[in-house]
């Protein structure tokens, strides 16, 4: 069933809000009265619920089945959480109230950030950032202005290959160049070359442990001493901190700054692509440099530090990164969920992960081709080796997934392993519910060997819409609904 | 435990399949001394819902939430009412847990009312095209003129001292460490400064906000021919986006970037965040902008379809070469920001801003004529600033001691002796005749 | 997609709810401690989650399109209702806490009340029926009630033969007997036949108005005027209140008792069949009958009278009829509902729903047939005629609705009318959507014209299940889950 | 006005087609001195959200909820923890805006969930079958009566002392109005009562309740055979299901009807209602159930599904010979209810009734050790009554003054001397120890 824009159901004069009347005013908007009418439709609400509700039944979502999505973390968003978030005296409180009315927001924050902390057995964190990017932004501002007041700028940022597009796009935005360090055929960090590219020019490194191959970095602790040796720091990307938190702690390895994606391991819902909360945890040589706001407790109880010398002062801050004081909303639903699993649940978050992966790659394995041998930690990778000749791509095996009821499975990323196939199953699937979807994966790659590429490139069928055309869209980009086009190519 | 579908019996099961002894022997790879064998100390077990609530809760409680008193704080983050039907709308299950809507086939619902938005927010800012949300207005800011910068290759930012302190900050930043300067004019609480003998041949944008931060509507028509002239960009930031269902948009002055808090619609004040910043442009500019873009197309079906698009400006693809490192945007805030703007309509915003103003004008009226107390706006939409004959710090403090939130001190901001007098005053829809008398009242006693 | 029964996922041990230790305390069961399982299923809250997500996508709803159900009423249930029902100090009332605690919630149901007796100019009002047919018990016992009182119990009451199955059915299970008069060929009560049927024996009628045809009882006034004459009383069944609300008055054409569908004409949810509420407004001459308990006003607020002498005493109430106080969530959401439209809004959907019948009847009636001339009022009625001699029965015709996005209009329903396919919009539809609508019922009436049958006795064909046996269902009944029956039939 | 779509444009629109020309042409048929011209007078108009927030708002804030105080309140409705996931899922549209699920093809949802909802109940009543969903425990109860009396072909139903006062009332109104003979038991507030004495030829059923209004808990094994063997059935009433957690079912001792109120599991106290009857019985007595039934069948392509069935016992289908006048039940509620105990399974339901029993247990102890309070109960669940040394509705009144809900004294349902000083007290896994101390002292400053 076809659903319209919003501005094809336009019907002048109506809307889907009453408000009272506009009493008796002096106008003062000087000449910047708005002249004639902005375009905006008018629907009525029932036409507006179902708008959205038909809307949504378009979409997948954890709700539904596996959301088996490699480096996302896609598991079950508590709904407790949501209650949280809504109470008031939390969704209702204004950034700029007097701190003496915001205690419990502020004890809130502070309490989060203990968690945090303690989990990742570092000194300080810094919670403002909005998301994992912007985490990392932080973290490498951090370790900029460290090198800065010693007077000693750098220049290289070592980045391995199979990092994250945020990693080199972070790194370069501020000015960084981004050296990029081979992968072994261990799918880890090639620790020769890595120790090859170090100088007194290296600012640091930006590694992801567990890395995005699902591995973990055997050499992590050799990493960490090799960078600190030329006078670098450390930046973990913490996506993956889902697999270790309660067992391993970052600040043990040697890390500086690291990233922790609420929306990921925290359980904050993506909500179809945001908002997150990227707080970054900090080393003691990096913890002066965390950025405003921050909470501290003061003699009246918690305090709110939102000024100091500044970036250009001698020592403090390397200033301010975001509106306001950080993703109260997620720090509450993060709350909500630590709370929930406590230091033994979340322990037990980590270990369910990475057996239900293993599981997976222990299942898989002989049908579809294992991207590297032995165990992985939280997500399964593999490569389209067993596609070979099939004339299925990755691509077209991954579409076929969804008439079977799930979502796609990363694909070609890591860019280091050949049409690969990444499987992040997180703990809260079940093993009857892994069972199905694996037996679906396996039928499918059954099927894709016995040769029906046909099949497959023309996989999904069953949904909304089918294969679209996204070099159209690049080429000539539509980014809004104007009466012409959009009528033109709904004909 | 609740969340965590697996016991003991399938660990068992699933551990034989692998083929290993035991969960820990899955963790080989990490270095056995920093493999913890117990729960980390110093941290609570789990607890039950009803615990976690009660924790939570007492929080909660701790606090005196807007909705308990009257509330006259803006600065940047205001309180409208939002229709019940968004926030029962955005909880759906199929967007709350959905991720970013890579996989179109099964991400249409994602993808068409990212489609909305972007026309919702380039019709209201009057610009040709918006991106699909950045995290808020403050780092929208900053992105713009980080695109201001590739676009003209120039790396100097002009900043009106009627931006918002916090936007300033974020871009000072930026400039800071990312290599380009700022030039930051001093704060404009009367709203008379003029910029553009800031102009110059290596001035990449100027930045400045309307209402500006004080208050103060600006028509920056001759400014942005000024700028345009000087080969630089005008960026205007919006920090109340309800003010545009009454105030001419930045487009019609010549804004080259809008960017704007979307906050005001949708989207509770939450202490601050999670906000969405809303980001547009002229078309000209469209692949140096940053963020994510849903577009239109076709299917192999022939039916028209989103997709999300131009992604080689991003970082997944692009990597170091990426306009943005953003990924994680707002995505739900931007749900509930379209549908808000949905329900109101041509005439529901529009009458929403004249109810805001009206508000405004009215308590505006009210306080200007406490002794004591000058009005520095002439003109203003929803919020004015105030100058008392004292500090507002310890008067906002006396307030709230008489539950009353009774503005935003300019010092809480920017913290400068020009500032210290300085209260910034707003009135929504939300705000009684009731509310407004608190405030006269509470505040002739603490002035008093 | 399958989706599971909850006992085929059961995981033993299992639990989707954490709960604290049990403490150490005395057992005080006697003997009458549980021995042995339950055998209800183990799921973790993700699992559930998706059970009923996946359990709801397999419904329609209001929430989705145009839900035409004839007599249902099922118009928009705005959210703003749900939220105030969720206000604390009213969903976590307890009903037994003493009344100095819970002003505010006798007020609300006052509140209520007062917009009941007014919108229907009615003196009295019995708030605690659970539904529509639980208040026609009150209304019909508060007949009897006033019958005993003067010593006459009498036997026969008249239902026309176009009632609801509820309006016999509830006449019969106190004793009545249901004497049914026939329709005349407009559609409406045949006077004639009704008056001949009156005598002292007759306790009263039950008549809906407007009628189960969508039409209005043009006789209203000389019907209730004439059971009246012989001693009776006029039972009004509400449940199309909504074609009439702010327009007309109950109470003004000799109406007795009404009983008013919250769950129709003021919005509170169906919920996949309940919860209702079914407030009965009273005459003068019944009102001292209305049950326990209601509330008044005294001297410190608002009182609750929850005893008086009893069904036996010599006058008073008929009695209790319901655990408690009544639909207490129901008041709230329909009082939201009517604060939000006011008296001018209320007017207006009732014009409205009129308006829509009509519209669909006017654009209908050329390809279908109208079951009788003129204009209707909330209700399109149509025979099935235009089916004659195509092979296309009624039901055929109503499935084929549901491959096109919209739920079957209501079927052979009235019983006065062969093959009745009534369709009641509702005042939440809007023109849009109705041409929308009207198009597809077009469409599908030309090709069932066209000679399509074998089409329309498949439909439909696009949902989770199609055709369900229904003799099979009845006549070897599974009403519970056991291991061996479901699994056999799941094969 | 927000709800309604059609503008003044399109009715003139529809109107011209329809051929007339106002909306007050289309109600001919209404005598016209009948016709009201105007909106009815004495009423407000049309409100915005918000102003219909604050009236409701205000009205609510009147009330001293059970969230804001300890309370020690049952008599048949008890407040327990409702996950957050219950409230969430029960507002999905789907569930939420359906209808009865007469066409099985869009409704397999609502149909599936009935039929899991029939098996728990039946499950936990240890029955053969259940229908989907009552009003509540009392309605269900005086079903079950008319059942009982359709079944034996007797006209005379026993009451017991224990049996809830409403549950005994609403039994009563339906018995004095429509036939049939009800024989009351005294007040048995010590649970010590022997209804045997009263079965004779003509009776049809005993009723009585476990754990009964005043908490004992009785093994009705032996009453049972008694009642079988006069040729009756025995009605069970159990006004607390979560208490089967950890009690031996009804259907453990012989009953042949089993009804209770569900609303502990999913359900708000709110204010009482709406609530969600539960009703089982055993298989022979099937097609004199009353209540709609989901039962398993095969559609047309072989596959499993579900269909409401055995309508002809239906009024919609019967209609005067139905087995009951009832059509909407508490689908919601039911749903509400079937989530809550999945979510719980077999592990949670019994630890929640441990728990329960616990508080109470500790609660009673504590309690009893008051001066001139006695405990009558030997057995109990999670409520047990206590004998007070003054009448007990003053005692609650003073103890609500404290800000405590103490209780509920047996006189507000029982407005009887003997009843005076009797009061019921509940204990659930939402009372901490605070609440137990804060009703310990408050209970004893009243009665010193």
């Amino acid at each position: 069933i076809e659903e319209p824009l919003i501005f094809e159901m336009d019907v002048k004069g109506r809307s889907g809000v009453d408000l009272p009347d506009v009493p008796q005013h002096k106008e003062r908007l000087g000449s910047l009265k708005r002249k004639g009418a902005i375009g905006l439709p008018g629907l009525a609400e029932p036409q507006v619920v179902r708008h959205y509700t038909k809307l949504s039944q378009k979409n997948y979502a954890i709700d539904m089945s596996v959301y088996p999505l490699g480096s996302c973390t896609m598991k079950h968003n508590p709904r407790l959480n949501e209650k949280m978030a809504r109470l008031q005296g939390i969704a209702d409180l204004h950034p700029m109230q007097p701190v003496s009315t915001v205690q419990g927001a502020l004890e809130l924050i502070d309490t989060l950030a203990h968690w945090l902390k303690t989990l990742t057995g570092m000194p300080a964190v810094a919670m403002s950032p909005a998301a994992g990017a912007h985490g990392e932004l932080c973290g490498m501002l951090a370790i900029r202005a460290a090198h800065l007041a010693k007077g000693d700028a750098r220049k290289r940022i070592l980045v391995p290959e199979s990092a994250h597009g945020t990693n080199p796009a972070t790194a370069a935005s501020i000015g960084y160049e981004v050296d990029p360090v081979p992968a072994d055929e261990r799918g880890r960090v090639d620790l020769a070359a890595f120790k090859a590219k170090l100088g007194p020019d290296v600012a640091g490194t930006m590694i992801t442990n567990p890395n995005t191959c699902g591995l973990f970095e055997n050499d992590i602790v050799d990493i960490a001493d090799a960078i600190h040796g030329v006078g670098g720091y450390f930046y973990c990307d913490g996506a993956n901190f889902n697999a270790i938190v309660g067992r391993v702690r970052p600040g043990d390895l040697g890390v500086d700054a690291m990233h922790i994606n609420l929306h990921k391991t925290f359980s904050t819902p993506h909500g179809g692509g945001g908002p997150g909360s990227g707080p970054v945890v900090l080393s003691a040589a990096l913890a002066p440099y965390a950025p405003l706001p921050y909470v501290t407790h003061g003699a009246n109880g918690f305090d709110l530090v939102e000024h100091d010398d500044g970036p250009d002062g001698p020592k403090g801050s390397f200033g301010r990164l975001k509106g306001f004081h950080g993703q109260m909303g997620m720090f509450t639903r993060a709350l909500s969920y630590m709370l929930s699993h406590g230091a033994d649940g979340l322990r037990q978050v980590s270990g369910d992960a990475v057996l239900n992966a293993n599981y997976l790659l222990a299942c898989l394995r002989d049908e579809l081709t294992a991207a590297f041998p032995g165990t992985c930690m939280h997500e399964a990778l593999f490569n389209d080796d067993f596609l070979e000749g099939t004339g299925v791509t990755t691509l077209d095996f991954a579409k076929a997934m969804i008439d079977e009821g799930y979502h796609p499975m990363t694909m070609y990323f890591p860019l280091v392993v050949h049409g690969a196939l990444l499987m992040e199953p997180t703990e809260t699937e079940s093993k009857i519910g892994l069972d199905r979807y694996i037996g679906v994966v396996k039928g499918l790659a059954k099927r894709a060997k016995m040769g029906d590429a046909e099949y497959f490139r023309g996989a999904p069928y069953h949904t909304p819409r089918r294969r679209l055309d996204e070099t159209l869209a690049a080429r000539q980009p539509i980014l809004r609904w104007k009466p012409e086009e959009t009528k033109q190519a709904a004909e | 435990m609740r969340f965590l579908p697996q016991t003991d019996a399938d660990r068992q099961v699933m551990l034989a399949k692998i083929g290993v002894p035991s969960i820990d022997a899955l963790y080989g790879d990490v270095p056995k001394e920093k493999l913890l064998a117990q729960p980390i100390a110093g941290l609570t077990n789990h607890l039950p819902e009803m615990e976690v609530e009660r924790v939570i809760g007492g929080m909660a409680r701790k606090n005196l939430g807007t909705s308990e008193a009257p509330s006259f704080l803006g600065a940047g983050a205001y309180r409208h009412h939002i229709p019940a039907a968004v926030d029962h709308l955005i909880q759906r299950g199929e967007f709350l847990t959905s991720y970013t809507p890579y996989q179109p086939e099964v991400a249409q619902g994602t993808l068409q009312y990212l489609f909305e938005f972007q026309t919702q927010v380039a019709l209201v800012t009057a610009m040709d095209v918006a991106n699909a949300s950045m995290y808020d207005g403050a780092t929208a800011t900053t992105e713009a003129v980080a695109m201001a910068n590739r676009v003209t290759r120039r790396k100097k930012a002009v900043l009106s001292g009627g931006l918002h302190p916090h936007y300033r900050d974020v871009v000072v930043t930026h400039g800071h460490h990312t290599g380009f300067e700022t030039v930051v004019a001093p704060l404009d609480a009367k709203g008379k400064e003029d910029l553009v003998a800031q102009l110059g041949p290596d001035v990449s944008c100027v930045v400045v906000q309307n209402p500006s931060f004080f208050g103060h509507l600006s028509d920056f028509t001759r400014l942005a021919e000024a700028v345009h002239a000087a080969g630089a960009l005008l960026i205007v930031a919006v920090t109340e986006i309800v003010s545009l269902g009454l105030v001419t948009p930045p487009g019609e002055m010549g804004a080259d970037i809008v960017v704007a808090e979307g906050q005001s619609l949708g989207n509770p004040l939450g202490f601050g965040g999670p906000y969405v910043g809303l980001f547009a442009a002229r078309e000209k500019y469209l692949r140096q902008m940053p963020g994510r873009l849903a577009g239109q197309t076709v299917d192999v079906d022939g039916r028209r379809g989103w997709v999300l698009t131009l992604s080689t400006r991003e970082q997944h693809i692009r990597r170091e070469k990426a306009t943005s490192n953003i990924c994680t945007n707002s995505g739900l805030c931007a749900l509930a920001f379209t549908m808000h703007l949905t329900l109101l309509g041509e005439a529901g915003l529009a009458k929403l801003a004249a109810l805001n103003h009206a508000k405004a004008s009215r308590l505006a009226d009210r306080l200007a004529a406490l002794p004591g107390v000058k009005l520095l706006n002439d003109t203003f939409f929803n919020e004015f600033t105030l100058a008392l004959p004292k500090p507002a710090v310890p008067v906002v403090e006396a307030l709230a001691k008489k539950r009353i939130l009774g503005g935003v001190p300019v010092f809480r901001l920017h913290p400068a002796p020009e500032a210290e007098n300085l209260l910034l005053v707003a009135a929504t829809e939300l705000n009684s005749d009731d509310d407004m008398a608190a405030l006269e009242s509470g505040l002739k006693e603490v002035l008093a």
